[in-house]
């Protein structure tokens, strides 16, 4: 069932000019988005993740960043072409954004209604009465009590919850296509976390919305994504259907992931240690050569250290960037917390196939 | 809100003279009251719109004002003045009362007149100023309200002069004790009876003063209208009247930068007056090694008078190697003085002397002098010049050391000092005024710890001197002996540097400094 | 069971500000036990920094004893005492940038304790001993000599542990101390705790809010809701059969990396207004598992538990 | 594909120790600031005025044939010429050289004047800040008190208490110069004083003094040396004020301060006179100006990458 | 707020008393008196003097009956101006340095800001560094130089644009060079802090949200970011606009106003004891109290403030 694709970003590669050298913070992303779909972009601290939603937005700071090569096909058109003055109607109508930080993300000293109406002025002709009742029906939407009177208060007189879902309300105040979530829940805790992961997905399903959201919380992923992204310094390793990276996940990274998690049902008492990915993310001024996991992964082999692996693809819609997947390679388990969760899925290849450049 | 006393006719349009004089004042007056005022920029306001007795006419010399006719005792110790018919400006008549009634007012311990001194000729008036008898029994007394009859302690040729003085300015009794604080603003309260009458006068901004209808001379004042600034910065003065917006800068109610003189001269408008004032520098002659009259006359013979004239004063000053300025009748031999401008080589001599006389082995033995000024630039660069001429010409060590106005005051009169600047102007036309305060060691002006027998003697004998020529050289002699002693280095005497409009004619400046607007007028 | 290590009484923490008064904690009772590591969790903002920071002394408290060793923490005490305090509490800070003094080299952000309680002779034994620290947390010596702001999240919160380390503490209270650190480094760091407790026999509060994680870690586990405690009880049991409506609520969001469980996980609201009467207190229902309930809830889950 | 050797595919074990290596070479703060405050042109621009400056007021007055204080009345006020290159002053002296005594003189009190400020003003700022409640409510009304109280006043009576010389001029300008460190440095306390790595050292039972020297007044470092970079000029200027009161350095010696007051009524006459020490001051503000942001940038953690 | 603002006034009158003990008892160590003279009054006149004044009584006598003329804002006679209190020459020079100090004040935040805020927007760009040069001039340049340059060009005769009259205080043309002598310092202080924070604002993420809106670069600028770049800013302008609305002695005598400003030097080179005390009192009163105002501003413009503690920064 192809649906339509709403954005297409091809081999983009941003990197920043710093006094230590140059950042290669995404070196050569591949993803789409499909209309009405939720895309999980997960992967660590300073894997890309922000940089690749903001270069959608075209809000990286330039300088220092830079565009190194790649497209970003949104309703087909590229926007790393656009002028700043074009960028400006299709932000916060076309494509808007949710950011990390609810407690900083909103303007102190504007009061709250003004900063929802604000958008409503530059992407439609609006009145002030109606700006003001429609800046009401969206904090009512996500569910914040008494909007009438809220509109008129500042962001500290309301709580992290509160905050984050009127940016969420401003976000959506346009009603765009793609809405790109950066970690929006991940300075809340859970309960509140769960009310907003619930009221995204029901605004989805009004207005049909395309999401992008980021995360590294592979619970929240498990939640609301159709489609998950895993990145890995400044890479996509592995993407495929929810389903797919959860019970039947195939790059190590991905398994040290989901292994480091404690379930509810792991006890710490007995069974000891976690299985934790040993070291640190690479660092971007120079990434290691070959497979940046390499240094971490307990399933690397001497070519992880001296070649790039290529994508394999294991389904339709599950790539993997690992030579485990090659031919040649031996036989790997994955870890033993990994290996429970596997399960058998439909439309799996008998064997992996390598996608060439381009595809 | 801004004065806007400044009306456009501060230009003359077409062909007709101007009527209103555009001058500075410098400051804000301390008072406008003749018998409280204690400042000259106070004198420079009353004199235009108050009239003593007698007026200083455009020779320097004494002329009937509200006196028309003056008589003096035998004894020179008595004095008759018959008043003129003239009325005060808000149509009172000018009386006797009101002479007597100023006077004594001003003696009056109460009242806190600074200047009340300035009345101690008169009979028993020190003394009630000082509380010591009353006030009643001074001898001012208003015969009639035409006649006042004046008794004085001693004959005091003067007098005659002192009446044009403002402490001796009458005030308009009825006025005054109907309201305490006449003088205190402009309005008909500030009433007075000078040739301009006080219209506005906006504190700290400007004064502006208008012709006097009801002065019993009033055909004589041409200018309808004065205006008085006060700019306390020199510069912003001269640009003023560069500008046109003052008719006048510099002396004697403003002042000239000293940079802008060398322009000024080669421009031609300069003009230069001298007056009764010197600029001294004083020795405190209880410290070693400046209790040597010897070495104190070096120090003030080797100072090269005539290159700080000319090239730090700038203003065509006179040097000074006498004590009472040549302005003063019988002295003007004093332009040359009693010794030489930068006698080095007598310097010298004397300068061994004296160091042999205190002991020390040689000039070099002698230690360090202190040379203390008041805070300004004209002191200080006279200071650094001296400096360096004492060390180059007498190898004597000197360190410069200046300090606030009221400190430097306190360390001079309390005699914590050594070598100290000090200026001195003369409060009327007399040579008196000059050496009177080197009379007592304790007298509150003297400083210098220095008093001499025969020089106190010859003094008090002058004061009762009735013959002219015996006390002019009584009071020569005098000189003689303090310029021998030399407590005191003169340096130069004043004067008073200031360009005008012009076609501004007729302003009286005196030989005192004082400014006179009565006879002001401009020429088409 | 271990002996008690530190009771807290009745603990008050009131903040003054013009709004009025903010009760952070407000009456907060509870004992801990020798070599055991009790859990605090509790929505955002609920008081779990505050207690803990009480209980080191951070601030003084409103109301209330935290004793420790059988002493009064909050007591009237001589400056020996209270380094003498210092060395036997410690606390691990949320937020691995904050709390490394980013002006400091790692040797010297270490050696602070050292240093205040003079536990090094020789310059050469401090820097022993800080290399021998950087080793326990699995940091080499190379980099003693280093800033702050070269190390990842991870690195840092570690160093962090070895200067709670340094002075040899029996207790140390963990404040949220993975919360800020990526998903492959938590586990690195909470092994780490683990193998400290197990080798020094320390003594942890943890505070956090992922509660996978808390119960994970923790030998017992409370919750907390605006400022006071309202369900105590071991890990399992907490899991496997809260009582209090809010811990219900908490368990129910938790997000597993599940996408069938997620499916099908039903949130359950807590709605402060269920609670029927009055005089609520702090009460055991079961050997160990304590409730805050009112008197007529109270005999419903005594009746429900037997 | 196939030409990928067997053999690459055997298992690798990284270096553990690797995976923890920092890339980076190893910077210290200080190093790393200075790396960046020499990236920094415009600073570098700066260093070198002040640099040059300062070699100048060393050296001219040495080997100059003129000296700073011998008058030459006949010589007065000459426009610049071989003989004297910035002109002659009113007594006749050198200006060239009395620019360069002078500039000892200013850049000496400047620096001296904006250091005693710095540790007076972190010293009452920090405390203040640090205790906090009452004390600070305490310290900063006195700081009130201080700053309303008339300088002149306080001038007039040190000027009769202490005796004249550099080090009262110093001591006349601290007594209100280090009120807007002390302000300053109060702001970046309160807002450091509850960071985490301040309650860290707290724990570990660390006395005031030690959260102030060792934590606080490091990280406050960049306003800090922002203002007192301002406070420069404000001294060179103060002090003008204080030696025309008498308190300053005593004549014939010269500050740029003094020059430049003594040269504005020479403005429109002997323009030189005015020109060259208020241009010097400018410029070594430039310089001192210039130097501060790039220091402070350079030790701003948060610009670091 | 009531409250609080009820608070602070009574540490303003704490303050203020500290002030006056201490400026009394200062005054009065300092040597000379106001009756000092070059030329040196006759004893008695002196004592005579002293007495009615007062100033024969012990110190501590004449403290006391000082403070309870303050305590009735009444601060005698002057010793100088005979028949003049020291309330008229508040009353008459104030209004003067009032005008021109909020003239000064406008100036100095208009250009300040704007100055400060194109400096950010164009960080390290030539624009930056233009500012950057302008304002280190205003801060190293005194206003002495600076007054007397501005007149010198903009109304000497020697000038071609000389267009407003030299000195005076006929009309508003007087008004504005001397204001502009008065505004530069601050103004170039208030670039600099402008900048500062200006370029912390525009890294912070609520700008970053409000691009992300689709909002023009200056309505960024304008609705987002200046509000909040201005607190520091804030903070300065309640020292500052004490010492320029009560007038600068430099500037005013240079320009020949009759403001307040020329009587803080005065008075206390003439001893004027009176004077003294009621300028410094003065001055206090507005200075503690534009602290006041610039706190509760904060809490205005900041609604995050709340008036909890005396909240000063810088
Ligand atoms: N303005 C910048 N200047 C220099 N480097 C930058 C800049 N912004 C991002 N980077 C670098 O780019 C890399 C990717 O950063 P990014 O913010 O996209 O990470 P992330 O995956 O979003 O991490 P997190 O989960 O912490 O938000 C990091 O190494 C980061 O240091
Ligand atoms: N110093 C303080 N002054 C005033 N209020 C404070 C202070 N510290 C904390 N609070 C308030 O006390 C309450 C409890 O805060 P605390 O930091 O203990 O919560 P927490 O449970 O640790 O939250 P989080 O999970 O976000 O860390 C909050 O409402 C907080 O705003
Ligand atoms: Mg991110
Ligand atoms: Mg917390």
């Amino acid at each position: 069932m192809e649906r339509e694709r709403i954005l297409e970003v091809k081999d983009l590669a941003i990197s920043f000019k710093t006094y230590g050298g140059e950042v290669q913070a995404i070196r050569g992303v591949n993803f789409h988005l499909n209309k009405g779909e939720t895309l999980a972009i997960v992967g660590e601290s300073g894997s890309g993740k922000s940089v690749t939603s903001q270069a959608i937005m075209r809000l990286i700071p330039m300088p220092p960043g830079y565009f190194k090569r790649g497209q970003i096909l949104f309703d087909g058109q590229d926007i790393v072409k656009k002028t700043e003055k074009q960028m400006q109607t299709i932000r916060g109508k076309d494509i808007s954004m949710i950011f990390q930080d609810p407690m900083t993300s909103l303007n102190p000293t504007m009061k709250v209604g003004k900063q929802i109406t604000e958008v409503l002025f530059k992407h439609e002709q609006i009145s002030k009465e109606a700006a003001e009742k429609r800046a009401i029906e969206l904090l009512e939407l996500v569910g914040i009590p008494m909007p009438e009177k809220r509109i008129k208060q500042y962001p500290h007189e309301f709580s992290g919850g509160m905050r984050q879902r009127v940016v969420i309300a401003m976000a959506l105040a346009a009603d765009p296509k793609l809405l790109i979530a950066d970690e929006p829940t991940t300075a809340l805790d859970v309960t509140i976390q769960a009310q907003i992961l619930e009221l995204m997905k029901e605004i989805q399903q009004k207005v049909e919305t395309s999401i992008i959201f980021i995360t590294h919380d592979l619970g929240v992923v498990a939640n609301v994504a159709d489609r998950v992204a895993v990145m890995y310094a400044g890479q996509i390793v592995e993407t495929g259907t929810v389903d797919e990276i959860f019970y039947n996940p195939k790059h190590p990274y991905t398994w040290g992931l989901l292994a480091s998690m404690p379930s509810l049902d792991t006890d710490g008492g007995d069974e000891g240690k976690l299985t934790a990915i040993p070291g640190t993310p690479p660092d971007l001024t120079n990434p290691p050569k070959g497979d940046a996991f390499a240094l971490r992964s307990d399933y690397a082999m001497k070519i992880d250290f001296e070649q790039e692996p290529p994508m394999f693809k294991v389904s339709d819609t599950h790539y993997v960037k690992s030579w485990l997947l090659h031919p040649n390679a031996p036989k790997v388990e994955p870890p033993a917390s990994v290996k429970a969760r596997m399960r058998e899925l439909e439309g799996s290849y008998e064997k992996p196939v390598l996608v060439k450049e381009g595809e | 809100g801004f004065s806007g006393n400044k009306s456009g006719d501060s230009k003359s349009s077409s062909g007709e003279a101007k009527t209103t004089l555009n001058v500075n004042i410098s400051t804000e007056p301390f008072s406008l009251h003749p018998g409280l005022a204690n400042d000259s920029t106070s004198g420079s306001v009353i004199r235009q719109t108050f009239e003593g007795l007698t007026r200083i006419n455009a020779e320097g010399k004494p002329e009937n004002a509200m006196a028309s006719d003056i008589k003096t005792s035998a004894d020179g110790k008595t004095y008759t003045f018959t008043l003129r018919d003239a009325k005060w400006s808000n149509g009172d008549p000018v009386t006797a009362k009101d002479f007597e009634y100023a006077w004594k007012w001003a003696l009056d311990p109460k009242n806190e007149s600074q200047y009340a001194y300035q009345l101690y000729y008169i009979k028993g008036a020190e003394a009630a100023n000082k509380g010591k008898a009353k006030v009643a029994d001074v001898g001012i007394k208003a015969k009639d309200d035409k006649t006042l009859v004046v008794e004085l302690e001693n004959p005091t040729p003067f007098f005659t002069e002192l009446t044009a003085f403002y402490t001796y300015m009458p005030v308009n009794q009825k006025v005054a004790e109907k309201n305490k604080n006449w003088y205190t603003n402009a309005g008909e309260n500030y009433v007075s009876n000078g040739p301009f009458v006080l219209s506005q006068w906006k504190h700290g901004g400007s004064i502006t003063l208008e012709k006097n209808n009801e002065y019993w001379d009033k055909d004589t004042v041409k200018l309808k209208k004065i205006n008085m600034s006060m700019i306390k910065d020199t510069n912003t003065e001269l640009s003023m009247f560069k500008k046109g917006e003052l008719d006048w800068a510099g002396s004697p109610t403003g002042s000239l930068p000293t940079e802008s003189l060398q322009t000024l001269k080669k421009e031609g408008g300069l003009k230069i007056q001298t007056i009764a004032g010197i600029y001294n520098y004083k020795f405190n002659t209880k410290v070693k090694p400046l209790n040597n009259a010897n070495i104190r006359k070096a120090l003030a013979y080797s100072i090269n008078r005539q290159a700080i004239v000319d090239k730090i004063t700038q203003g065509e000053q006179v040097p000074a190697m006498a004590i009472v300025p040549p302005t003063m009748q019988g002295f003007t031999d004093n332009k040359t003085g009693y010794f030489k401008d930068h006698d080095v080589a007598t310097a010298k001599e004397l300068l061994e002397k004296g160091v042999k006389e205190l002991g020390y082995k040689s000039v070099s033995d002698l230690p360090t002098l202190k040379l203390s000024y008041n805070t300004d630039e004209g002191h200080q660069k006279i200071a650094q010049a001296i400096q360096e001429m004492w060390k180059k010409d007498l190898g004597v060590k000197v360190e410069l050391d200046n300090s606030e106005w009221n400190v430097y005051i306190d360390k001079i009169h309390s005699g914590d000092y050594q070598i100290g600047r000090m200026g001195w102007l003369g409060d009327f036309n007399d040579p008196v005024n000059f050496l009177e305060l080197y009379k007592d060691k304790d007298g509150g002006n003297n400083d210098t710890g220095w008093e001499n027998k025969e020089y106190k003697q010859l003094l008090n004998d002058s004061a009762k001197e009735t013959d002219k020529t015996k006390r002019e050289e009584m009071l020569k002699k005098a000189e003689e002996i303090i310029i021998n002693d030399m407590p005191v280095a003169p340096i130069y005497f004043y004067t008073q540097l200031w360009v005008q409009d012009p076609k501004l004619k007729g302003v009286v400046v005196s030989g005192l400094g004082d400014v006179q607007y009565k006879w002001a007028h401009f020429e088409k | 069971m271990a002996e008690k290590l530190l009771e807290i009484k009745n603990l008050k923490q009131h903040f003054h500000t013009a709004r009025g008064t903010v009760k952070a904690v407000d009456g907060v009772s509870f004992d801990i036990y020798q070599g055991e590591t009790l859990g605090l969790v509790g929505e955002s903002g609920c008081g779990k920094s505050t207690t803990g920071r009480s209980i080191i002394r951070l601030y003084e408290a409103t109301d209330g004893e935290v004793i420790y060793k059988g002493e009064n923490v909050h007591g009237k005490k001589s400056r020996q005492k209270m380094l003498e305090f210092n060395r036997q509490m410690q606390m691990i800070f949320q937020d691995p940038y904050a709390s490394l003094n980013p002006r400091m080299t790692v040797l010297d952000i270490i050696a602070e304790g050292i240093d205040i309680h003079g536990l090094a002779k020789t310059k050469q034994a401090r820097k022993e001993r800080v290399f021998q620290l950087l080793e326990t947390v699995g940091l080499n010596k190379e980099h003693a000599n280093r800033y702050p702001h070269e190390f990842s999240g991870g690195q840092r919160q570690r160093i962090g542990i070895a200067r709670a380390l340094a002075v040899e503490p029996d207790f140390i209270i963990a404040d949220e101390p993975i919360s800020a650190l990526d998903v492959s480094i938590q586990a690195q760091v909470v092994n780490l705790l683990k193998e400290l407790q197990e080798e020094k026999g320390l003594t942890y509060l943890f505070i956090a809010h992922d509660l996978s994680m808390v119960k994970y870690i923790s030998d017992r586990i409370g919750v907390m809701y605006f400022g006071k405690l309202v369900e105590l009880a071991p890990a399992n049991e907490l899991y496997e059969n809260p009582l209090h409506p809010y811990t219900k609520s908490l368990l129910s969001a938790i997000p597993l990396p599940d996408p069938d469980y997620e499916r099908n996980r039903k949130r359950i609201k807590y709605d402060p207004s269920v609670h029927k009467g009055t005089n609520t207190e702090f009460r055991e229902v079961k050997p160990g598992h304590f409730v805050s309930c009112t008197e007529e809830e109270f005999k419903e889950l005594q009746a429900k538990q037997s | 594909m196939e030409e990928l050797r067997k053999d690459l595919f055997v298992p690798a074990t990284a270096d553990a120790a690797e995976s923890e290596k920092i890339s980076k070479p190893s910077l210290s703060l200080w190093k790393d600031a200075m790396l960046r405050f020499r990236a920094n042109k415009l600073a570098m621009v700066g260093l070198t005025i002040i640099f040059i400056i300062v070699m100048l007021a060393i050296f001219v007055p040495i080997f100059s044939k003129y000296d700073y204080s011998t008058t030459d009345l006949l010589n007065a006020d000459q426009p610049p010429s071989k003989d004297h290159w910035f002109g002659t002053d009113d007594l006749g002296r050198d200006m060239f050289v009395r620019t360069w005594v002078g500039a000892r003189i200013s850049i000496f009190i400047g620096l001296a004047a904006a250091l005693l400020d710095v540790i007076i003003g972190i010293i009452w700022g920090s405390i203040a800040a640090f205790k906090g409640g009452r004390t600070d409510e305490v310290m900063m009304r006195i700081a009130d008190v201080l700053w309303a109280i008339p300088t002149l006043l306080m001038v007039i009576l040190m000027m009769v208490v202490l005796p004249k010389g550099l080090l009262t001029i110093i001591l006349a300008m601290t007594v209100v110069g280090w009120i807007n460190m002390a302000r300053i440095v109060r702001g970046q306390v309160l807002q450091l004083k509850s960071q985490e790595y301040v309650l860290a050292a707290q724990t570990l039972g660390a006395k005031t003094s030690r959260l102030l020297f060792k934590h606080l007044i490091p990280n406050s470092m960049g306003p800090i040396l922002v203002t007192m970079t301002l406070t420069i000029p404000s001294a060179i200027f103060t002090e003008a004020f204080l030696s025309y009161l008498g308190l300053g350095v005593p004549a014939p010696l010269a500050s740029w301060g003094t020059m430049a007051s003594d040269g504005i009524p020479a403005m429109t006459y002997y323009p030189w006179r005015l020109w060259f020490p208020a241009a010097f001051i400018c410029i070594t503000m430039f310089g001192f100006n210039v130097v501060g942001d790039g220091l402070r940038d350079a030790l701003d953690p948060k610009l670091r990458k | 707020m009531l409250k609080y603002i009820g608070k602070r006034l009574i540490y303003i009158l704490i303050t203020l008393f500290v002030i006056v003990t201490a400026t009394f008892f200062l005054m009065q160590a300092a040597p000379g008196g106001p009756f000092s003279g070059e030329k040196k009054l006759p004893a008695e006149i002196e004592a005579n003097l002293n007495e009615h004044y007062g100033l024969d009584k012990p110190l501590f006598v004449q403290y006391v009956s000082y403070l309870g003329s303050v305590a009735k804002l009444d601060f005698g006679p002057s010793f100088k101006y005979k028949g003049q209190t020291v309330n008229d020459l508040i009353s008459s020079g104030f209004p003067v340095s009032f005008t021109l100090g909020i003239e000064a004040i406008l100036l100095a935040l208009a250009f300040g800001v704007l100055f400060g805020v194109l400096a950010a927007l164009y960080h390290n760009k030539w624009q930056d560094y233009t500012i950057a040069i302008l304002t280190i001039f205003g801060i190293s340049v005194p206003s002495f130089i600076l007054a007397a340059l501005l007149q010198y060009v903009f109304a000497s005769e020697a000038s071609a644009i000389a267009i407003f009259p030299v000195a005076g205080w006929e009309s508003w043309a007087s008004t504005v060079l001397p204001s502009i002598a008065l505004s530069f310092m601050p103004m170039a202080f208030i670039a600099r802090l402008a900048r500062s924070s200006m370029l912390e604002v525009l890294n912070s993420d609520y700008i970053r949200t409000a691009r992300a809106k689709g909002l023009t670069k200056s309505a960024v600028t304008i609705k987002h970011a200046i509000r909040n770049a201005l607190l520091p800013v804030i903070t300065y302008m309640g020292p500052m606009a004490a010492s320029v609305l009560t007038g600068s002695f430099v500037v005013e005598k240079i320009f020949g106003i009759p403001g307040l400003g020329s009587h803080f030097v005065t008075s206390i080179t003439n001893r004027d004891y009176t004077v003294i005390m009621g300028v410094t009192v003065f001055y206090s009163i507005i200075l503690l109290v534009s602290i006041l105002v610039v706190d509760v501003l904060y809490g205005i413009i900041d609604p995050r403030i709340k008036l909890t503690k005396a909240k000063k920064g810088v």
